[in-house]
């Protein structure tokens, strides 16, 4: 098993190496770490904002790598985020008529 | 759930392998991708009834008075390295490795019956605490929600035990890592619901 | 074309179901001894079906009974048999728990018996009659052993967790965790590791997680929870200027909903205000609808924490005894808003309105009127 | 010792029961995955659900013929006309067109069978468990009647005390699995198994609008499985989730109901579409006018689809706001709705008119059609919508929707396709009168509601009084008894159809390989097709490709034939595939489908019920898991002669 | 089929047709029209296309053109394929031309509709905000829906006399040319509040409160009903509307205001008093009517009736309906003079109320006899459980004859 490359470098057909995943998973596990500390520490009118983007960035980042969706056809993206969007849009509109946002 | 379970077999049942197909992808995969993006419009409904109903509390504790922060992000920090042991596990079973692909198997379910074991704990104190299921709309919405996704935990574990079976008698049907990589698909998945609820449920007060 | 295997199998599944339909029907029904009769209906029936369906595997008794007659194996399962027996008799006088154990045992036993039985006279090879029985038994196996592995690590570890103070809870689920990858990766890394050695590990940390379950078990749950069950304080609002430790701790939420409000209440500047939806301006009065749940917005706008407290007129406790029905919303402080919902279900007679106020603050009210 | 060599092939080792090998009889049709078989089965059974429905649309008619109707009592009329909603929408239109397109996909892309031939039978058998599961609740105790839309908190316990609903939202939910399964399968056959050649933008369009419709399907379905999953609990285990005391929103219902529920609409109206698309041009001899408008218009309605369901709910105090946004929204989505009328009627233009009947119900629809589209954008006016929703005027325009809209178009599908699935024609002249009983009756039927609507008389109500019936000679109690008489008209119509079909069974005339001068693939093959359906698979070079490959133009210009549709097909026999691997049967789609309803009884009545039926689901999965992947033969030999379908049978 | 020999000959028939039709087109359309409305009935009650107020007004005009457009639209496309099928039927003429369309014809064929919606979406959005303004509100009434009837009640308003809430049902009472604000909920299941002469309608939801608007252009009686499924008996739950000149109106407060008169000692009605003491106040209340030792009695619903609330009584004989205005209180005659009666004397005569020649007695005798042989409503004890006991409408009280005599007796002074 190769250690040393670079996750980038060592994209394979099906993905990364063993160090990459590592790494990854390394990153997320740092990205966790950020957002339990929102709950110790004020983050004041980022509060909201910067744990939706670490949210996004933990999602995309379990997707696109650890399911291989960054190495896939287009298809799978195309079928999965359909889905997801269509969810997004669907319920944000539907929790907005509760006055949910406001 | 069965349906993901059914992947550990159809790839015999596509008389036309993935190498004939119009788009050159194989079935189970499209299916499987597809699926979860069905898989999407189901918890997108599930938190969206959380969202509405969460500060909806007439009686027993609002959600800032039980969760136990500290606890859930253990849960959540292991239902990631779960993750990371179940890509090894694809990834072993790519390069035909048996031996790490069942072990990292074996350990990716242990992984995820230790987060069920920890989810099991919350609800009972929970229920202590005064939260029973019909006690208020943020209870039966929390209990919903997380116990969905507590139930997709157990059916992948349940899968995960089972392929790891089925390797050992050599009967799994069709690419074996194609079959590891299904189940993985599925496992990443049940982690991503994680992640969205311990952002928006946990670490966002009502 | 039965077997007499088949004939057999037929005839307990029949029974089963008869006594199933008689104890359903004539006995009053218990959840246990249903389960335990549908149970071995299910049982029965599917190996029924499956010795049915089978049937062309070559079982036939007589192309094989004569030299499979010769060659029984030793089995263990006429002594879990036993034992679920024991088990279920102990159980009848005991707790219902341990006559399911035994039940179960009971049943296990039955099936696993049978097919070996059944298995080890289809032919004079014990290879080829082991993998019958494997072909038959296995697709039931698995998911029996991995639905029971997977509860005892999850029956375990919750009683631990249970059982321990939160913080150590933390701590031990996340090293856990982290013994679990950590073997992983040993093992991993390793390869020349001996099976004996990993079976050691494993056997050692299931006998230490049971251990630590049946322990967690014992010592039951953790104080605080212990008491939360008791007092059931959350359910218990305490309606004057006093804090209390629960009810009031951590409010921090305001609602996320406004679409179903019938009136906003605000303190402001040491006053109470009303605002109706619907009717512009301020009102030191609200007209509320009778037998219906009114919700009210309290909005806190002043320095210092502060509840509302709704005055619903009296209930009867006893004969000419009555009590003050009052409810009230938690400590909020300044900025934060919480829902009060209450239902008034009889008309406002004058001399004795309703009244919101705010308890520690003399002379500020709003009148609730219902029609 | 031999036996132990049988067990170490490849096939036979890996499974704990063998595949069914017996496939004569009734096991021909239970342990079938041939996506064929399927198709007929689930046609059969949107037609005796097509029969129940009407039965319950006939007595809420009669009850209703005269004032204060005594035929139903109020509890009856109430479960009747939920009956009747639930059963037409989730037990007819959707399974027959499911049953339209697990026959003709495969034919259509020139594939053998489906992606997932077990997940196919397995979803036919859910359908037809949750469906009979619905209407077992009438035996016990009485059916939901809550409305099709089932309302919360009037489908609560308190309200609705009766197991009517529990057995409602149990079976829909059967159902749903059902549906979604089936999504998911037909997107990846058509996506992944079309014949070398066709091109996405040469697929029929009939397979276009399956391919909209199960992507619809694929993401609304969960929608409604949360809400049916929210009710469930609510009813059956005491969560709150409607119960306003605790604080909750009823609209939370409605909002997911209809996020489904529209969706929904365009899912029963959709695969009509695509069949009277493949219908004008046959007919017409012409290519449908526009077909990138066509299927671009199908996709834009899917996806505007999504953005106006709250249009249903206008008069529920969404705020203007909402209102104003869904109310433009809704209108947008008439556009390409307008664009597929525009291009059917440009097909007829121009064209060489042949008026079979096929072709007779394909132009009611759009006449039809265009009726309950114009008044549906009549009500996309939010202001109006809220004088006219609940009213008669929303089901007269629904029904000229789905009526006019979906159930032509199946009519048209059963004439056009019956010698493809049979072998014989459907009588042409009962075919005629049934067209004309049908048209007549349903304008007779539902017309006469948009009057009695805008003057005023609500939906769902089991009786109406001459108080509120107005004066003149053609006041609402002459409407309502027209409207009544009309369901008879209809009901006749339909009776003749049943009774073309036997009279074809009995005697019909045996259909030509072409009997229509068709032009897609599904008509490259024998009638009825044979179990492998395409002796090779034709290699595509045209939309229309079967046409193409019997006419060309000549140096005219004019469109000449050069080959007889027999000619076509010797040429695909000719080349016939040596070796041809069909699925194999399987025991264990029904009893996994078993399962389900046996669980879902459990959740009613006993939980130990429940457990039994979780069991056989799981069983059955295992099963299924660790089946073998084929039978003992599964070798094909290629036919020997050109009319060969009852000789070739093996799927092994 | 009838094959046509000449084609040529067909073809310059058709032509004539079509130019026939061409000519006639204004007429068609004209008498399509009026045929419609002349195949309407006359004077229904609940017909929405007979504005009687502002808001109703704004809908009409709205909706009237898009009527017009649609049914044009619709004959164009009937026509269009009428002309086809006529056309291009098979008269063994060669296989047309396999053309795939015409891109520039279909792109306008799409903008042309996508232009008219516009349009009509401009309006649309105008005319929404414009029904939802509130602010110029001038009289809010409480409307309250349960299974299945109406309960209003009018907050104290000294504008208009309304010293202290006023609570009635059935009937709701407004003054013409008022900017009248519904604020609607509902006790147990959504209902919905529509009165099609003055405006669209509007659930009632419960745990909500929506608003809509009404306002009378004249004095009259405006009927409406339920028109969101709310159970058994939906379609017997019914409302009407009525409006008064301001005079009328402030009459009408003041006889709501009035304090209870007891019937004079020795009367039947005086017996009839001590019946509905015994038997109706249990959920019934009737407002100022005090038991033997003189303390006021105050109904309890809430402990009988699921919905919690069932209709004040006070001054039922001031109403023309009863049992969720499913029953006229009136006789068919007297009801048909108040219905039929101008503006300008409606008001006098609906404020008469009901006197004992008018009363409808079969239907109200009827009803104190058994209630839920005469509305469907879930009243029978055997059925409570999901309840706990509670009922949904008025239970068969078993009275007697002469407890009937002498309750209608005493009704009848509740003016």
């Amino acid at each position: 098993m190769n250690t040393t490359a670079a996750p980038e470098s060592h994209a394979t057909e099906h993905g990364l190496s063993t160090a990459g995943y590592v790494r990854i998973a390394l990153i997320l596990a740092a990205i966790t770490g950020l957002e339990v500390s929102t709950y110790y520490v004020d983050f004041g009118r980022l509060f909201l904002p910067a744990l939706l983007i670490m949210m996004v960035i933990k999602f995309v980042m379990v997707v696109s790598y650890f399911m291989h969706l960054k190495f896939d056809n287009k298809v799978f993206s195309w079928l999965f985020y359909t889905g997801l969007i269509l969810a997004v849009g669907v319920y944000c509109a539907a929790l907005a008529t509760f006055k949910f946002f406001g | 759930m069965w349906f993901t379970l059914d992947n550990l077999a159809t790839a015999h049942d596509t008389h036309e392998g993935a190498a004939h197909s119009s788009t050159g992808l194989s079935n189970v995969k499209l299916g499987m991708w597809l699926f979860l993006g069905t898989e999407c419009l189901l918890f997108g409904g599930l938190i969206s009834t959380y969202m509405l109903y969460r500060g909806r509390v007439g009686t027993g504790p609002r959600p800032s008075q039980v969760f136990d922060i500290p606890f859930t992000s253990v849960s959540s920090f292991v239902l990631l390295m779960s993750s990371l042991t179940m890509v090894l596990a694809v990834s072993a079973a790519h390069k035909r490795d048996d031996r790490s692909t069942n072990l990292w198997l074996v350990i990716t379910a242990l992984l995820g019956a230790t987060f069920v074991g920890g989810q099991v704990y919350e609800f009972t104190a929970f229920y202590n605490e005064g939260m029973g299921f019909s006690t208020s709309l943020f209870s039966s919405s929390f209990f919903v929600l997380t116990g969905f996704h507590g139930v997709h935990v157990t059916v992948g574990i349940i899968m995960l035990l089972a392929l790891r079976g089925m390797l050992k008698n050599n009967k799994v049907p069709g690419s074996r890592a194609e079959t590891v990589e299904m189940i993985g698909l599925y496992w990443h998945f049940v982690d991503i619901v994680w992640i969205i609820i311990f952002t928006l449920i946990y670490l966002i007060p009502a | 074309m039965f077997t007499p295997g088949s004939k057999y199998l037929i005839a307990i599944t029949g029974l089963s179901a008869v006594s199933f339909a008689l104890y359903m029907l004539l006995v009053h029904p218990s959840a246990i001894g249903a389960v335990a009769l549908i149970g071995l209906l299910a049982a029965t029936s599917l190996l029924t079906g499956i010795t049915l369906f089978t049937r062309d595997g070559h079982a036939s008794e007589g192309q094989t009974s004569a030299a499979a007659l010769d060659t029984p194996t030793p089995s263990m399962w006429p002594l879990v048999g036993a034992a679920g027996f024991a088990l279920l008799l102990v159980g009848t006088i005991t707790t219902p728990i341990v006559f399911i154990f035994g039940i179960v045992a009971m049943l296990a036993a039955l099936v696993e018996w049978t097919v070996q039985a059944w298995s080890e006279r289809s032919s004079a090879d014990v290879a080829y009659n082991a993998q019958i029985r494997q072909r038959i038994l296995n697709p039931i196996e698995y998911p029996i052993l991995a639905a029971v592995g997977i509860a005892v690590i999850i029956f375990s570890f919750s009683r631990v967790m249970l059982a321990i103070n939160k913080d150590a809870g933390a701590i031990i689920f996340i090293a856990a965790a982290a013994a679990i990858s950590l073997v992983g990766v040993l093992i991993s890394v390793r390869p020349q590791l001996k099976k004996s050695i990993v079976g050691t590990i494993a056997v050692v940390a299931a006998l230490g997680l049971v251990g630590a379950g049946i322990a967690g078990m014992g010592v039951g749950m953790r104080e605080e929870l212990v008491v939360a069950a008791q007092e059931d304080h959350y359910a218990h609002k305490e309606c004057g200027a006093e804090k209390s430790e629960h009810f009031d701790k951590g409010v921090s939420e305001t609602i996320s909903a406004t679409s179903g409000a019938d009136a906003t209440i605000e303190l402001i500047d040491g006053k109470l205000t009303a605002h109706a939806q619907g009717i512009e301006g301020l009102q030191d009065s609200i007209t509320v609808r009778r037998s219906n749940p009114i919700n009210i917005i309290f909005r806190n706008k002043d320095a210092g924490e502060f509840r509302l407290s709704a005055y619903l007129g009296k209930t009867k406790v006893a004969d000419g005894v009555s009590e003050d029905l009052i409810t009230c919303t938690q400590l909020l402080p300044q900025g934060a808003e919480q829902w009060l919902t209450f239902t008034i279900a009889k008309p406002s007679v004058s001399g004795e309105p309703y009244t919101l106020s705010i308890p520690g603050l003399a002379g500020q009210s709003v009148e609730v009127v219902v029609p | 010792m031999a036996n132990i060599e049988n067990f170490a092939t490849p096939s036979s080792a890996m499974g704990a029961l063998k595949r069914p090998v017996v496939t004569k009889g009734w096991r021909e049709w239970v342990f079938t995955v041939d996506h064929k078989k399927l198709g007929i089965m689930y046609m059969a059974t949107a037609m005796f659900f097509f029969v129940v429905g009407g039965l319950e649309a006939v007595l809420i008619r009669l009850q209703l013929a005269l004032p204060n109707g005594k035929i139903l009592n109020a509890d009856l009329y109430n479960q009747m006309f939920t009956m009747h909603a639930t059963t037409m929408v989730f037990l007819f239109v959707m399974p027959m067109a499911a049953g339209f397109a697990n026959y003709f996909i495969p034919l259509q892309i020139g594939a053998r069978d489906v992606a997932f031939p077990r997940i196919n039978a397995f979803g036919f058998w859910a359908l037809l468990f949750g469906g009979l599961f619905i209407n077992l609740s009438w035996f016990l105790g009485g059916a939901a009647d809550g409305g099709w839309f089932m309302y919360a908190p009037n489908s609560g316990p308190i309200f609705s005390p009766s197991h009517g609903v529990d057995f409602w939202a149990l079976g829909l939910q059967i159902a749903g699995i059902a549906s979604l399964t089936g999504a998911i399968n037909l997107i990846v056959t058509i996506l992944n198994m079309r014949a070398p050649g066709m091109k996405l933008m040469r697929m029929p369009i009939f397979t276009w609008m399956i391919l909209v419709v199960q992507f619809l399907l694929a993401f609304a379905v969960p929608v409604i499985t949360v809400a049916l999953f929210l009710l469930s609990f609510q009813r059956n285990f005491g969560a709150t989730f409607f119960d306003v005391a605790a604080g909750a929103d009823p609209l939370l219902w409605q909002h997911l109901f209809w996020i489904f529920g529209h969706p929904e609409v365009y899912i029963l109206i959709l695969p009509s579409f695509g069949i009277i698309s493949e219908v004008l041009p046959v007919f017409s001899r012409k290519p449908l006018f526009g077909y990138p408008f066509v299927v671009f218009s199908g996709a834009a309605i899917g996806f505007v689809g999504w953005g106006v369901w709250a249009h249903h709910m206008f008069a529920s105090g969404l705020g203007p706001v909402s209102v104003a946004v869904f109310s433009i929204s809704t209108m947008a989505i008439a556009v390409p709705t307008g664009v597929k009328i525009v291009n059917w009627t440009l097909t007829l233009w121009g064209g060489k008119l042949w008026f079979t009947t096929a072709m007779k119900f394909a132009i009611g629809l759009i006449v039809l059609f265009t009726i309950g589209g114009l008044s549906g954008v009549t009500h996309s006016v939010a202001p109006s919508d809220t004088q006219q929703t609940d009213t008669y005027y929303i089901v007269a325009h629904f029904h000229y929707v789905l009526f006019g809209g979906a159930v032509l178009g199946l009519f048209s599908g059963f004439y056009y396709w019956w010698p493809k699935m049979f072998g014989k024609m459907l009588n042409e002249k009962l075919g005629t009168w049934n067209f004309w009983f049908m048209v007549i009756g349903m304008n007779l039927t539902f017309g006469p509601m948009h009057i009695l609507g805008l003057q005023g008389q609500p939906r769902r109500m089991y009786q109406w009084t001459e108080n509120r019936a107005g004066e003149g000679f053609f006041n609402l109690a002459f409407w309502n008894l027209i409207a009544s008489i009309g369901s008879l008209v209809l009901v006749v119509g339909v009776f003749l159809f049943l009774v073309n079909i036997f009279i074809t069974a009995r005697s019909g005339k045996v259909a030509p390989l072409d009997p229509w001068g068709a032009r897609s693939l599904e008509w490259m093959t024998s009638n009825p097709p044979k179990e492998h359906n395409f002796d090779s698979i034709p290699t595509v070079h045209h939309l229309d490709e079967f046409f193409h490959r019997k006419y060309a133009e000549d140096a005219n210009g004019q469109m000449q034939q050069i080959a007889t549709a027999e000619e076509v097909l010797k040429q695909l026999e000719d080349n016939a595939d040596a070796h041809i691997h069909m699925p194999s049967p399987s025991y264990w789609p029904i009893v996994i489908a078993f399962g389900l309803p046996v669980t879902c009884l459990g959740v009613i009545y006993s939980i130990p019920l429940a457990i039994f039926g979780g069991l056989i689901i799981l069983m059955g999965a295992f099963g299924w898991a660790l089946e073998p992947s084929t039978a003992p033969d599964t070798d094909f030999d290629p036919p020997s002669s050109s009319n060969t379908s009852k000789d070739v049978v093996h799927v092994g | 089929m009838n094959h046509i020999k000449n084609a040529s000959d067909a073809a310059s028939r058709v032509n004539m047709l079509t130019r026939v039709i061409g000519r006639l087109k204004p007429v068609i359309l004209g008498t399509a029209g009026t045929m419609f409305l002349a195949s309407c009935a006359t004077n229904a009650p609940q017909d929405t296309w007979q504005p009687k107020g502002p808001n109703a007004q704004k809908i009409d005009s709205l909706q009237k053109p898009v009527f017009a457009v649609a049914g044009i639209i619709g004959l164009i496309v009937a026509a269009a394929v009428t002309y086809s099928i006529i056309k291009f039927r098979d008269r063994g003429q060669p296989i047309p031309k396999q053309s795939h369309g015409n891109p520039a014809l279909e792109i306008t064929l799409t903008i042309i509709p996508a232009l008219i919606l516009a349009v009509v979406g401009v309006f649309t959005f105008r005319t929404v905000f414009d029904l939802n303004k509130t602010s110029d509100t001038q009289m809010i009434i409480n409307v309250t829906g349960q299974q299945w009837w109406w309960e209003y009640d009018y907050p104290a308003n000294n504008e208009y006399g309304i010293t202290q809430p006023i609570i009635t049902s059935g009937q709701l009472v407004i003054p013409v040319g008022t900017k009248v604000m519904l604020r609607e909920t509902s006790r147990d299941v959504i209902h919905s509040y529509w009165i099609p002469a003055l405006n669209g309608k509007r659930d009632a939801v419960p745990g909500r409160i929506t608003i809509n608007r009404i306002e009378a252009d004249e004095p009259g009686i405006y009927a409406g009903q339920c028109t969101e499924f709310c159970g058994l008996s939906h379609a017997n739950m019914r409302m009407e509307a009525v409006a008064l000149s301001k005079e009328d109106f402030a009459k009408w407060v003041a006889n709501q205001l009035k304090p209870y008169a007891a019937p004079a000692e020795g009367t039947l009605a005086k017996e009839g008093e001590t019946v509905f003491l015994n038997q109706c106040t249990r959920c019934h209340q009737v407002n100022g009517l005090t038991r033997a030792d003189g303390t006021p009695v105050i109904a309890a619903p809430d402990e009988n009736v699921w919905s919690g609330a069932v209709p004040n009584l006070s001054h039922l004989m001031s109403r023309n309906t009863f049992a969720g205005a499913m029953f006229d209180l009136l006789t068919p005659e007297c009801r048909n003079d108040v219905w039929k009666s101008d503006s300008a004397s409606f008001g006098a005569k609906y404020l008469a109320g009901v006197s004992e020649p008018c009363l409808n007695q079969t239907d109200l005798r009827g009803w104190l006899r058994n209630a839920p042989a005469k509305k469907p409503m879930y009243a029978n004890p055997a059925q409570l459980a999901a309840t706990g006991g509670k009922y949904r409408g008025m239970p068969n009280l078993g009275l007697s004859e002469s407890d009937i005599e002498k309750l209608v007796a005493y009704l009848l002074t509740l003016k």
